[in-house]
């Protein structure tokens, strides 16, 4: 088995390994190789973009599932003097739910805070009849709703339960979905990438089958001469996805940056280890390049007499 | 070497040639005649690995063409030097190269550095070695095609009409290799039309003359 | 003008009309026929894509800047007694104020609606302190806020203007950014195709190198055999770009509709005259191809003897 | 009909041939020889069109060649029958297409229909007008090319070796028709290697012989 593995390996890479001469059988330029190189480019270009789009996308809908999903409120609206009790009630009550990390009752600052737009910062907190908030932090698997819902109608008439499902559930989707579209994009310009590679490797061979036709005469095996057109397709594929890598990634650079304006969408970019993403186009490209090559160049052979 | 046994062909409507019986010992000179189109060029393919028969056996060196992987026939190709009627280059290449081809091919690159340069100067195209095949003139491509069919010095030379586009002195001349390498061993087959070019050759070596007509081969022709 | 333009119109729908003899010239498959057809259809795949999402990234932007960008809030926390009178005096700066579509003070059942997350439908908004808030909506040139802070500084001493600025502009930017990426990705389309387009038009040119000499040989005209390449590559383009525009648009369709869950982001589809949009693909496919062939098969002819 | 006039050529290199005047008058019959890279096939493409000269003045039907542009050399073309020495069709064509090709082209389809079918059996390709022009056998291409270069009865037929691969007896064949349209008042040039052929011509027709070598063109030579 690993034999079999090895000796695939082996050959394919003899198949890579130079032989100058076997090589220059081959026309070195034209419109084919042109081609090639350009569209390798061009498509690794776009997945370039596609790639940094999914990243930005997969990051942001985690981090609106992080920020909306993970919270939740707790109100509780009693006279003051049932107040404290109520919240150290529902403190209870939530510290024995599955599903919630930890909660906690809002400090009046916290809560003048979040009604500083409306009321200004010198609302007198103390002397006015609001409820008090309790933030609910989920763990990953979340709570059951409706069964705390119940339990605190029971034990703490006053608290009304606001989950931000009905907030957080379109926004995740809509993330989710614009990181699908940029998987789904990625999909389809590999396979449109290896498309062309293919008929583009193919257009060159029968574009060249006069060369196939001269070195069948002359003795040539057929390795030798699919050799010479799968290393300089695989070569020109790997070159011009390189560039367009290259081209993609200073351009996605170049984009305006977000930076984190309003925390709210993330720039259109790669972060951290993302930036290694595009580094992997150029060989994914190659090695589509050898396999569209090397089976368009040995049916190809295999046609002729 | 090469042996047609009862070989029939056709290309997919009528039979080309039946029955047909061909048989070629080391060191024989042949020439094949007869009109265009009865199949001198697909009798030679036969004879090369490039057509299979579709009746009857061929072998080549020992071996039955009907059998035979692709490699073999490559391997096989390395022991005949081919003329095609239609001489096919690497265009990309100069001449000189394109003559060193089948040593390349073949692993002995190393060989051709004073053979090809005599060779060469033989076949007249020493002023050419640098061109590129489509500059070269139809007789010139001709004598290409030749050196590089002998380059290897292979035991078997097969030529589709060789000298139909150079002139007289210059076919004696290319006549006067074949012969040498005859001389030397190897079977020389060679698909001509020149009359003249076939007496010259009976009077130089022991040449036996074919002639295809109507799917059928006579040996021995008298011209 | 007029003259030479009907002209050149008139020549291009010469070259393109059918002269069912000189289309036989050019050999009717081969790879780089597949080749064209295979590239126009999946360049025109992705341009619906991304045309899609320019234009749903495109109301993304119109929604947020109308939502968020035409409104600013005026808060005016004043002692009971005085409140009127500066709210008065409020809406008539507001009035004179430049760029200011309207003014209206929220009523007490709006600033209700406003807290309820935070305090519940029951606060006592009567007995509270709390501001009056007065809702401006901007004209779409905006108005000065740093004029309008200081005139209301010194007639309205007790009013904050909160113009959304910080809220608004990241977001705007934001959505703004996705829609010109959508253009920006969609011209890169355009350009990868027309350039692939004429260097399969180019390879198809020299894979028929023989063609041309034949064609001269026997005394035919250049526009004579350009024009059979032309309607070729033409009839090819547009045939690919409508394949891929049509499974595009499906594809498009097929996606998950957001519906406007959460109203907030827009799906990823088309709208209204937005379905007519890759309609326009193909043709322009179409005249992409036309020129491509046009200019490489009159200057492969020319290049030749 | 068509005259050169102290021309000169070469190939970027040295130069071919200089000072080199020829003129085809209507009516004429000329064979042209000379050893093979002597620049037969080059005098031949200057004639008409294909190569233009590097010196002197060549001139189609009275007009200067240098000054005619593309569409004037096309039209020129429909004028003058070509046998390329490496005759080339179109591949994906049926034969019989590639014969009625200049008519075709000419807009004059609609002579085609009887003229084809004689003038194919003339030359032996009667069974062969449904195959393809790779299917032909190497004779089988040179008669096609022949054919085709006659078929709208130019005022000039101008060949290349058009009997280099086929036998005796059809190229007596294929002269036959060539004499024939001499007799018609066309003008022929025809580059040749076949003595015997130029011989068998002289037999039927006044036929005038020019020599390509060294750079000099002799008209007038004796065989
Ligand atoms: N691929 C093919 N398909 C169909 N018919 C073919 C094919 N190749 C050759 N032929 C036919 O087979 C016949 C023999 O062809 P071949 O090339 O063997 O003739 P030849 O004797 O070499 O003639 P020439 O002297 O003209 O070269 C011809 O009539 C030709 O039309
Ligand atoms: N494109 C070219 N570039 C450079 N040299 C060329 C080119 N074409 C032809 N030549 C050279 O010019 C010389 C004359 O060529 P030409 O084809 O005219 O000879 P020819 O007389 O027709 O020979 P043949 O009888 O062999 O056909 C040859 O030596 C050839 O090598
Ligand atoms: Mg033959
Ligand atoms: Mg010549």
């Amino acid at each position: 088995m690993i034999g079999a593995v090895t000796e695939a390996l082996s050959r394919a890479l003899a198949l890579l390994v130079g032989d100058p001469q076997a090589d220059r059988a081959v026309p070195p330029t034209g419109f084919t190789a042109r081609l090639t190189i350009f569209t390798a480019g061009a498509m690794a270009f776009l997945a370039v973009f596609a790639i940094a789009l999914s990243l930005a996308t997969g990051r942001l809908a985690d981090r609106w599932s992080a920020e909306l999903a993970r919270t939740a409120t707790l109100r509780i609206s009693a006279p003051a003097d049932q107040a404290d009790a109520q919240i150290r009630a529902a403190l209870t009550v939530l510290d024995q739910t599955p599903g919630v990390a930890s909660a906690r009752a809002l400090t009046d600052d916290e809560e003048r805070a979040l009604l500083e737009p409306w009321f200004g910062p010198d609302l007198p907190l103390a002397s006015l009849p609001i409820p008090q908030l309790i933030e609910i932090v989920e763990t990953a698997e979340g709570y059951d709703p409706i069964g705390l819902r119940a339990r605190l109608q029971a034990e703490v008439p006053g608290a009304v339960l606001d989950d931000h499902t009905r907030w957080r559930t379109p926004l995740v989707a809509a993330a989710n979905r614009l990181r699908s579209l940029g998987w789904v994009a990625l999909l389809l310009i590999a396979g449109a990438t290896a498309a062309m590679i293919t008929l583009a490797a193919q257009s060159a061979l029968s574009a060249n089958a006069q060369v196939i036709r001269v070195m069948r005469l002359v003795g040539a095996r057929d390795t030798y001469i699919a050799r010479a057109f799968v290393r300089r397709f695989t070569l020109r594929a790997a070159l011009g996805a390189a560039i367009g890598s290259a081209l993609g990634v200073l351009a996605v650079m170049a984009l305006p940056d977000g930076g984190d304006a309003g925390g709210f969408l993330t720039g259109l970019g790669f972060q951290g280890a993302g930036w290694l993403v595009p580094l992997l186009i150029p060989p994914l490209a190659a090695i589509v390049a050898f396999f569209a090559t090397r089976a368009a160049a040995l049916r190809t052979l295999r046609s002729q007499a | 070497m090469i042996e047609l046994q009862d070989v029939a062909y056709s290309y997919g409507g009528a039979e080309l040639f039946t029955g047909l019986s061909l048989t070629l010992a080391p060191g024989s000179f042949q020439f094949l005649t007869g009109p265009s189109g009865a199949g001198k060029t697909t009798l030679l393919k036969l004879c090369y690995g490039d057509l299979r028969a579709t009746g009857g056996v061929v072998s080549l060196f020992g071996m039955d063409a009907a059998t035979m992987g692709r490699d073999d026939v490559a391997l096989a190709r390395r022991r005949i030097g081919v003329v095609h009627q239609d001489c096919q280059f690497l265009d990309h290449l100069p001449v000189a190269e394109n003559i060193a081809l089948p040593l390349q091919v073949a692993g002995r690159a190393d060989e051709a550095a004073g053979d090809l340069d005599e060779l060469m100067a033989w076949v007249g195209l020493r002023g050419q070695a640098a061109q590129l095949p489509p500059q070269l003139s139809g007789g010139e491509r001709q004598r290409a095609a030749l050196a590089r069919a002998v380059i290897t010095s292979p035991d078997v030379i097969i030529a589709d009409e060789p000298t139909g586009n150079v002139d007289w002195e210059m076919s004696q001349r290319l006549l006067s290799l074949l012969v040498e390498l005859n001389r030397m061993g190897k079977t020389v087959l060679i698909a001509s039309h020149d009359m003249n070019l076939i007496r010259t050759a009976k009077s130089q070596v022991s040449a036996n003359v074919l002639r295809l007509k109507d799917g059928r081969l006579q040996t021995g022709v008298a011209l």
